[in-house]
């Protein structure tokens, strides 16, 4: 049980292992602060609609599965959207056109969950939960050092020495890249050992 | 601005200075996924370049001709993924039947769409920079062709580098990541770009 | 077993050249323009030149040691990454950043992709690309603080701040390409200055004085006739072949007769290509960093095509774009599309059949 | 006047200072010679004689074993002690007849037809055959089936080629000198059998001389010219001997110059050809260079098919220094062997030997991608890359840029600086290609 | 036949589902949005012209709105409409205007709230909206750089480059120039509406 | 406003799920069972991890030309599990081959060489240059084609030049043996332990001299005799076991006087035959000594 929660954060991590909605991933990533607010939107949306997806999975002929499906994360998703904007302005705001995006990340991080295995909805809450910290964890990670090497802060908080000029091209999109392929390559050598 | 020249910075736009997956951050996961052989990475461009620009059309008239007049624009998201998800696969269904060679190259690539959060930025995209038709189908079609312009680059540099001494860790995906950003840097050289 | 002969496959005389021999020319080469660098800016490109090196090589060594490969520093290539990165950087820049680009260069623009010979972009054009993302205003400030050794230069130098000083938006990017950017946006500066400043801009003191190098701008670029005179070894050497530098600095010539004018097509002096030619790193680009061998088509055909491209992109750049200058990006961005271009101009073998 | 020549190509030094002047001395028969059966491109001959057998110099020990092929004849009157394996000047190991001596230098009868050219095609031809002659310019092809192009492909030209291009050489280029008359009398009989217009003889810039005695040979020969040719290497191969002289283009893969109605023929073997038809004389002696710069007195000696190396070094006073390198043919492509007890065959134009250093060869490091091989390849290939593919085992690719196509003649080994042993590769590549096509 | 209404209805039932749920929460979360966003205007209305006690839209028909994206092929609009807020204190006096200027700079639309007092000298600009480089157009958020603003008249709102008496941020003159022609062209309109209502 | 919402979304859903439903029939394409069965348990996520245009596609491929079945990373091992259902694939053979090679010459400095070979690092290429620098023309070259082609990392090589094969990561693929031009690469049952390590055809004398080792197989046919099992034949002066018989006694490698006939055993047999040897001397002394 405690695995199916585990793994999602080194083992079968979504980001560096799978290398799966990388989009999100490296555009959100520039400060922390983004980082947590797509990670645990997207974990929301993973639980929930784990949950709902354990739930009807039986009563959905395969013929429409993708498009029912797809509605029920969508919504999760638009839900997301809503509260979001509606109490987090600011988050919405710098995260924008990636919250809709979502969906897309999910389905393929849900669906995984939801079509390869018959798990009951105790395990697929757990899947999802794991998922989702991993996939926080992994942007947080990301976040972290695009935002300590690109803008000298954390979470907003000045941390470099104070003649330190930050090093911009971390928080453009080259330097997403290049961390995150890094990262990955780091993972590797880690999983080696 | 006359019409031609528009259309000329559009494109130049949505091809080089904007583009989709080096500036943008959409698209990565078939950017990455899809760029290890150059004929499928080319199979996989031409059919992000057709879904796209049909996506950008359907989804603009649902939302001019459905969505705001019923002012119902927060179920933006799941009347877009929606339509994408069952285009697609309407398409493939067709093409499979009445045209199975096209099906070889180009069809097979048609699921990955769905997933790739290109097509559906791009719809939303044309929403929000307020865009009327053509604009929405130019910027899809070039969205696209900017798409396929970097994927195939990938695949050839990939293809050069699978005969290369690549320190193992950074095997596949990492070095994937790492050319990507040396292309995204290498882009940088457009910002700023204009006419 | 008395006498054990050598046995190897044929041929067995071989032309004295080795991948050391080449580097070291090519650094040989570099030696000019480093010390008209000298003339100009003072000790201190000598220095960062200096950093750059140390930078490059130890990092280098480093990386090969971690990687428990053979370390090959002496073969010179990181060395000559580690002049040009140095040569693209400009003197006011302190000392950290050449040695940020150099560690960047070969870390990530050559030793990731397997070292020498597998590196897929020109890994001191990425350093480049990546101190100018990074650190934008030290790379392109202090362009002017020149401090000339022999001072009769200084006047001249003036001269071009007098030229540039009519053009609003030039003055912290006194370079000439910076002048000749700013003259495009029309809305700054009447069509009369524009015109005016133009001729300046290509009369022929103006391009003598880009020829000796008299003019603000990075370390390396600076003299066009430097430059020239170690490009000219190399190619006595046969360390580099005329087509890609030929074909870079023609389509830049072209195109810049054609569109170059700010009065409409073929609206340019016939100076002004010239001027585009000395001004810049073009010279240097075309030279000494589009053939580098690694990151270049290995087909003659190729590297027609790949010097076309490079010129096509760096006058866009020059002229449309958002930087004075486009030969880096240029260069970076043809750098991507090699292995097709490697791939789709394999030649027709001697005697193919034509079907 | 721009001087004919292909492009691509190198200029190696040539080095033929050593022997270029030493005119050709005969060498008197050895007390024992080793004949391989396998001399030549085609099936190896088969033996006719068993051990113990008295042969006569000249008198045939082993038959062609097949159309292509050739047959052997003693070179040394005496007694047959050994058939089995042997060194051969390619390396490896093959089957030879051994023959000890009698001292005597018996021949077989030899005639002398006078009005030769009056003979038949078929009869020239059989006595070409008969002889045993291959082609002297290295390949080795049997001569006949060279002069026996399908009726379809009629040919129009003979090619002499005198290039001798190989750094060293200098046996050809003696033979020019002092054979002309019957050089040319060879090239008549090719045209003759072929039924070719016109003739044409190839020599390099560097061989002024010869150049001038043939155009003086020839000043009355209306079909018959002399082209003078740029001093590159390799000019002596065929398809761009072929393309300077002709401006023809052999067809790549697997194409033949008779294809485009030519046939080359080397000038030694227009004199074995001469001999063959006019007294019926066998090819069993050759002109070969022993050169290098240790060899103490560089010679072009004629000598009997089989005889070992070490006694044409004998005959040239041995050597200054420690022999490092012992190379069977020409600097460019000839064969590295591992000792000195190595019979020369009929397509052996040298014997080169090279101190320690001069052996000494470079470790490979890895390519630049500098495309110096690809200037210099004169088929237009893109060795680098067909090596590249090679060395990663993407057999496809490396076929489709050409791989089969190369012939080895190490020009970009040459100018490498990588110091990247591309013809090994290339062959690799060729052994597992063809692995792969039988398949 | 039967088979495939099922499937449909079953979609129905589901997309059905989904926008009831959808447009419950819609109805619930849209007013604080909206809220916050009004708000949020009103917050920065105050920020620049803080002696208001409330302010009155108003707005004048302009030519033709400035192209925000040169890159876009764009809906048209035909009119266009200068928006204008003007700011009274307590005592119902009118003390100011404040207005959102908006164009397009390095790779985004940067839109600047900015007060002005009835003098059309401004008081305070505020960046609300941009998407510029961070690290160099991005600055312009920085306190320090929006206080050089402040008492600034049309004729000194130009980069010191362009001759006028805005420092830019190093790097990022585009941006600078964005902004301060932004707010000149707004205070051209305002000047324009001022006048006529001097007229009134 | 709800009810808008309604119907238009639902309106959409019926569309979408009507037309679906009408063209999957219309449009139906006859594909392997197999294939769907694969593409079914495949998580349709068509992300593509597996370098296939998505899962349909990996699932023909798995079908049609055989691709490893574990590429999926969204399916994770569950998915791998039931795609093995489907193509009915076994666990492992637990009957494993591992790859012996057959010459012990003992390494780069051990080895007899004819001449100094300066090429590149192949063997292949070595053997083309006059047969191979070794004087044993049927030994190893030492330029690890081998090594090279093993996929799993299963071959190493020690300070002298010598291989060895590590029996644990030994998959028995047989990349080595094709890649080896000497032929000394053959793949037994890791079970076997006994094996001759020499492959010179030469006569008794010949491999004698050539091999640097002093390990060569001289023909002397000893083993051949002393074989219980008769498991030992000659071949053109080469003693070669036959597996099938061979049980691991070790009497050949006991008799070999050139210890051309390896086992491990060999020394563990020959310490206890002389710690035996000992107590039975000693019991015989101690006998002895009782007797007195
Ligand atoms: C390896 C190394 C990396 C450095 N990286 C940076 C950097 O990224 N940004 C920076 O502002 N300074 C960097 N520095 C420079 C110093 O830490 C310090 O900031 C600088 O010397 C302060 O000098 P100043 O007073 O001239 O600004 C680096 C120094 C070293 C040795
Ligand atoms: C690279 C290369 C160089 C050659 N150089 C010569 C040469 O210098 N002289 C020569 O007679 N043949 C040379 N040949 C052989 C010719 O291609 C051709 O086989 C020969 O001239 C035919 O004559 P033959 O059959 O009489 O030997 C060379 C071949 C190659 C592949
Ligand atoms: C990646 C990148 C992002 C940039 N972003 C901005 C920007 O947001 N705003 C801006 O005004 N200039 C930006 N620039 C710089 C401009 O291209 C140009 O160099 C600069 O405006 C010159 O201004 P200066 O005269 O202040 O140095 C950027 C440059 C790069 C390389
Ligand atoms: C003619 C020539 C040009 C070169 N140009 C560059 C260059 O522009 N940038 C660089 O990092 N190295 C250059 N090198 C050095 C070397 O090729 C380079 O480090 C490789 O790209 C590293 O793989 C050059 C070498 C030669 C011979
Ligand atoms: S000459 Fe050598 S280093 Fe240069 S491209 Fe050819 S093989 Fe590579
Ligand atoms: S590839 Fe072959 S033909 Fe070309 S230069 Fe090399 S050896 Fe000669
Ligand atoms: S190549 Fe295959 S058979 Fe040979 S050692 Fe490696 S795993 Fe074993
Ligand atoms: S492939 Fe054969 S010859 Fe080569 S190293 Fe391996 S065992 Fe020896
Ligand atoms: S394409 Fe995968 S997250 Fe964007």
């Amino acid at each position: 049980m405690l695995r199916e929660f585990t793994k999602g954060f080194i083992k079968e991590n979504p980001v560096f292992v799978m290398a799966l909605g990388l989009c999100p991933t490296l555009a959100v990533t520039s400060s922390v602060v983004n980082a947590i607010g797509m990670g645990l939107a997207a974990t929301f949306v993973l639980v929930f609609s784990n949950i709902i997806i354990s739930l009807i999975k039986d009563f959905i002929p395969t013929k429409i599965r993708i498009p029912a499906y797809i509605v029920v994360i969508a919504s999760f998703v638009t839900i997301v959207d809503m509260v979001m904007h509606a109490y987090l302005p600011a988050i919405h705001k710098s995260l924008g056109l990636f919250i809709p995006l979502i969906v897309v990340n999910c389905i393929i991080l849900g669906r995984a969950e939801a079509f390869a295995s018959k798990n009951n909805v105790l395990k697929s809450i757990l899947d999802g939960f794991g998922m989702g910290f991993g996939f926080t964890f992994a942007l947080v990670v990301i976040g972290g050092i695009r935002e300590v090497l690109g803008a000298g802060q954390f979470l907003g908080m000045n941390v470099m020495w104070t003649s330190y000029k930050p090093m911009l091209v971390a928080i453009l999109a080259p330097g997403a890249f290049i961390v995150m392929g890094l990262l990955m390559g780091l993972m590797n050598l880690k999983k080696k050992k | 601005m006359n019409y031609f020249t528009q259309i000329f910075a559009l494109a130049i736009a949505a091809i080089f200075v904007q583009n989709f997956v080096l500036m943008k951050f959409l698209g990565l996961c078939p950017y990455i996924g899809v760029s290890k052989k150059l004929d499928s990475a080319l199979g996989m461009g031409m059919a992000v370049i057709f879904v796209m620009t049909m996506a950008s059309v359907f989804t603009w008239l649902i939302q001019t001709y459905l969505l705001i007049p019923f002012r119902l624009e927060y179920l933006q998201t799941i009347a877009f993924i929606l339509t994408i998800a069952s285009l697609v696969q309407l398409v493939e269904m067709i093409i499979q039947k009445t045209a199975p060679a096209l099906y070889k190259s180009l069809g097979v690539f048609l699921p990955l769409i769905t997933t790739n959060c290109a097509v559906l930025g791009v719809a939303i995209l044309n929403v929000q920079s307020e865009y009327n038709f053509i604009g929405a189908i130019l910027n899809g079609l070039f969205a696209g062709v900017g798409f396929t312009l970097v994927l195939v680059m990938m695949a050839g540099v990939r293809e050069r580098l699978d005969k290369a001494e690549v320190p193992p860790a950074m095997k596949g995906m990492p070095i994937a990541m790492i050319i990507a950003g040396g292309m995204a840097l290498a882009f940088l050289g457009f910002a700023g770009l204009k006419f | 077993m008395n006498s054990v002969y050598a046995v190897s496959a044929a041929p067995h005389i071989k032309q004295k050249i080795s991948v050391n021999s080449v580097m070291w020319q090519v650094v040989l080469a570099l030696v000019p323009a480093l010390l008209v660098g000298i003339f100009f800016f003072g000790i201190q490109s000598l220095l960062l030149t200096l950093y750059s090196i140390v930078a490059a090589v130890a990092t280098e060594g480093i990386i090969q040691k971690m990687r428990k490969i053979p370390i090959t520093v002496s073969d010179g290539s990181a060395v000559v990454t580690g002049v040009l990165v140095a040569f693209n950087i400009n003197v006011a820049a302190p000392w950290w950043l050449p040695v940020i680009g150099s560690v960047f260069a070969i870390a990530i623009g050559k030793q990731i992709f397997g070292g020498l010979g597998f590196n897929i972009f020109n890994p001191a054009l990425l350093g480049r690309a990546f101190l100018v993302a990074s650190w934008p205003t030290l790379m392109t400030a202090g362009w002017t603080k020149t401090q000339p050794l022999w001072n009769t230069f200084q006047s001249s130098i003036n001269g071009l701040q007098n030229i540039s000083s009519k053009v609003p938006d030039a003055i912290t990017a006194a370079t000439p390409l910076g002048v000749a950017k700013a003259l495009r946006d029309t809305t700054l500066v009447s069509s009369e200055i524009a015109n005016s400043v133009m001729n300046d801009l290509t009369s022929s003191k103006t391009i003598f004085e880009l020829f000796l190098g008299n003019i603000g701008g990075v370390i390396g670029e600076v003299s066009a006739a430097a430059l020239l005179l170690g490009a000219a070894y190399l190619a006595w050497k046969h360390i580099i072949e005329w087509r890609i530098p030929v074909s870079f600095i023609g389509t830049v010539a072209v195109l810049t007769f054609t569109f170059g004018g700010i009065n409409g097509i073929f609206s340019a002096s016939i100076m002004l290509p010239i001027f585009h030619i000395f001004s810049g790193g073009l010279i240097l680009g075309a030279f000494f960093m589009a053939t580098d061998m690694v990151t270049s088509p290995v087909t003659k055909k190729g590297r027609i095509y790949f010097g076309i491209g490079c010129g096509v992109i760096t006058v866009v750049i020059r002229l449309v774009g958002g930087y004075p200058e486009g030969v880096s990006y240029s260069i970076l961005l043809m750098n991507i599309i090699v292995p097709l271009l490697d791939k789709y101009t394999v030649p027709k073998s001697f005697g193919e059949v034509k079907k | 006047m721009s001087l004919k020549s292909f492009h691509g190509g190198i200029h190696p030094p040539d080095f033929k200072q050593y022997s270029k002047d030493a005119s050709i001395e005969v060498m008197s028969p050895p007390a024992k010679v080793v004949i391989p059966l396998s001399q030549h491109i085609g099936a190896p001959a088969k033996p006719i004689v068993k051990i113990g057998d008295e042969v006569l110099v000249g008198q045939k020990i082993a038959e062609a074993g097949g159309f292509v092929s050739i047959s052997m004849h003693a070179s040394i009157s005496g007694k047959i002690t050994k058939i089995g394996k042997f060194n051969h000047p390619a390396g490896m190991m093959s089957n030879a007849i051994e023959i000890t001596g009698d001292g005597e230098d018996k021949w077989i009868e030899l005639v002398d037809e006078k009005d030769y050219t009056q003979l038949s095609v078929d009869e020239i031809k059989k006595r070409i055959a008969d002889a045993g002659v291959c082609g002297m310019g290295g390949a080795g092809f049997p001569t006949h089936v060279k002069l026996s192009p399908p009726a379809e492909k009629p040919i129009d030209t003979v090619i002499l080629n005198g290039v001798e291009c190989e750094p060293y050489l200098t046996a050809d280029y003696r033979v020019m000198l002092e054979n002309s008359a019957e050089i040319l009398a060879g090239l008549k009989i090719f045209m003759k059998t072929v039924s070719a217009k016109n003739g044409v003889i190839g020599i390099e810039a560097n061989k002024p001389d010869a150049i001038k005695i043939f155009k003086q040979l020839v000043k009355n020969e209306a079909n018959i010219s002399v082209v003078n040719l740029k001093l590159k290497y390799p000019q002596g191969a065929e398809k761009q001997l072929i393309y300077a002289a002709t401006k023809r283009k052999v067809p790549n893969k697997g194409g033949l110059p008779m294809d485009v109605k030519v046939v080359v023929q080397n000038v030694g073997t227009a004199i074995a050809v001469y001999e063959a038809v006019r007294y019926k004389k066998p090819l069993v002696e050759r002109v070969i260079t022993v050169s290098g710069k240790i060899v103490k007195s560089p010679k072009n000696l004629k000598a009997r098919v089989g005889t070992f190396y070490s006694e044409l070094l004998e005959k040239c006073d041995g050597t200054t220094a420690e022999i490092g390198k012992v190379i069977s043919g020409g600097p460019m492509m000839g064969f590295a062997v591992s000792s000195l007890e190595i019979p020369m065959a009929k397509t052996s134009s040298g014997v080169l030997l090279f101190d320690e250093k001069e052996a000494h060869n470079d470790a490979e490091s890895v390519c630049l991608r500098c495309g110096r091989c690809v200037d210099v390849c004169p088929l237009d290939l893109v060795p680098s890359l067909i090596v590249h593919n090679v060395r990663y085992e993407d057999w496809e690719t490396a076929e489709k840029y050409g791989t089969m196509d190369c012939m080895k003649c190490g020009s970009c080994v040459y100018v490498c600086p990588s110091h990247i042993k591309l013809i090994q590769w290339i062959d690799i590549g060729k052994m597992k290609i063809n692995e792969l096509r039988r398949k | 036949m039967k088979y495939y209404i099922k499937l449909g209805l079953i979609l129905f039932v589901i997309t059905a589902i989904a926008s009831g749920i959808l447009a419950f929460l819609n109805g619930k979360t849209q007013p604080i949005i909206e809220e916050n966003q009004v708000q949020a205007q009103i917050n920065a209305r105050l920020d620049v012209l803080s002696a208001a006690g409330f302010f009155v839209e108003d707005s004048i028909k302009i030519a033709k709105k400035q192209d925000a994206n040169p890159l876009k092929i764009q809906k048209e609009v035909s009119e266009n409409w200068f928006k204008y807020f003007r700011g009274f204190d307590a005592d119902s006096l009118l003390i100011g205007y404040t207005f959102v200027a908006s164009l397009y700079g390095y790779s985004s639309e940067v839109q600047t709230m900015v007060g002005v007092d009835t003098n059309l000298v401004v008081k305070k600009i505020k960046i609300i909206s941009q998407a510029e480089t961070p690290g160099l157009g991005a600055n312009c958020v920085k306190e320090d750089f929006q206080k050089q603003f402040d008492g600034k008249s049309e004729k000194q709102l130009a980069v010191d480059k362009d001759g006028g008496e805005i420092e830019s941020i190093t790097g990022a003159t585009i941006t600078t120039r964005t902004i301060a022609n932004s707010i000149k062209i707004g205070l051209n309109h305002l000047s324009k509406s001022v006048e006529i209502e001097e007229v009134d | 406003m709800l009810i808008y919402s309604i119907i238009i979304l639902g309106s959409l859903g019926l569309l979408y799920g009507l037309g679906l439903a009408f063209a999957s029939k219309k449009f139906h394409v006859h594909v392997d069972p197999k294939i769907e069965q694969i593409n079914e348990a495949l998580p349709s996520a068509n992300c593509s991890a597996c370098a296939f245009p998505g899962c349909s596609a990996y699932a023909e491929a798995i079908v049609v030309k055989g691709v490893d079945i574990n590429l999926c990373a969204p399916g994770g091992d569950d998915a791998i599990q039931q795609i093995a259902g489907i193509m009915g694939l076994e666990a492992t053979s637990a009957n494993k081959k591992v790859a012996v090679i057959h010459c012990q010459s003992g390494g780069k400095d051990n080895t007899f060489y004819r001449y100094d070979y300066q090429g590149i690092q192949s063997c292949k290429a070595a053997i083309a240059l006059s047969d191979g620098p070794n004087l044993c023309k049927y030994g190893c070259v030492y330029q690890y084609d081998c090594v090279r082609s093993c996929k799993f990392d299963a071959m190493s090589v020690d300070d002298n030049g010598m291989i060895h094969v590590d029996k644990e990561k030994c998959t028995g693929c047989g990349a080595c043996v094709v890649a080896c031009p000497r032929d000394l690469i053959e793949l037994v049952s890791d079970k076997k332990r006994v094996h001759i390590l020499c492959t010179s055809h030469d006569k008794g004398a010949e491999s004698r001299k050539s091999c640097g080792n002093k390990t060569a197989c001289i023909a002397c046919t000893l083993c051949v005799k002393k074989c219980p099992k008769d498991a030992i034949y000659m071949d053109n002066n080469l003693a070669i076991i036959d597996y099938d018989k061979c049980v691991n006694c070790g009497i050949c490698a006991d008799v070999c006087p050139t210890s051309a006939i390896f086992d491990p055993l060999k020394e563990v047999r020959a310490q206890r035959k002389a710690a035996a040897a000992k107590k039975k001397a000693e019991a015989a002394k101690k006998l002895e000594a009782q007797k007195e």
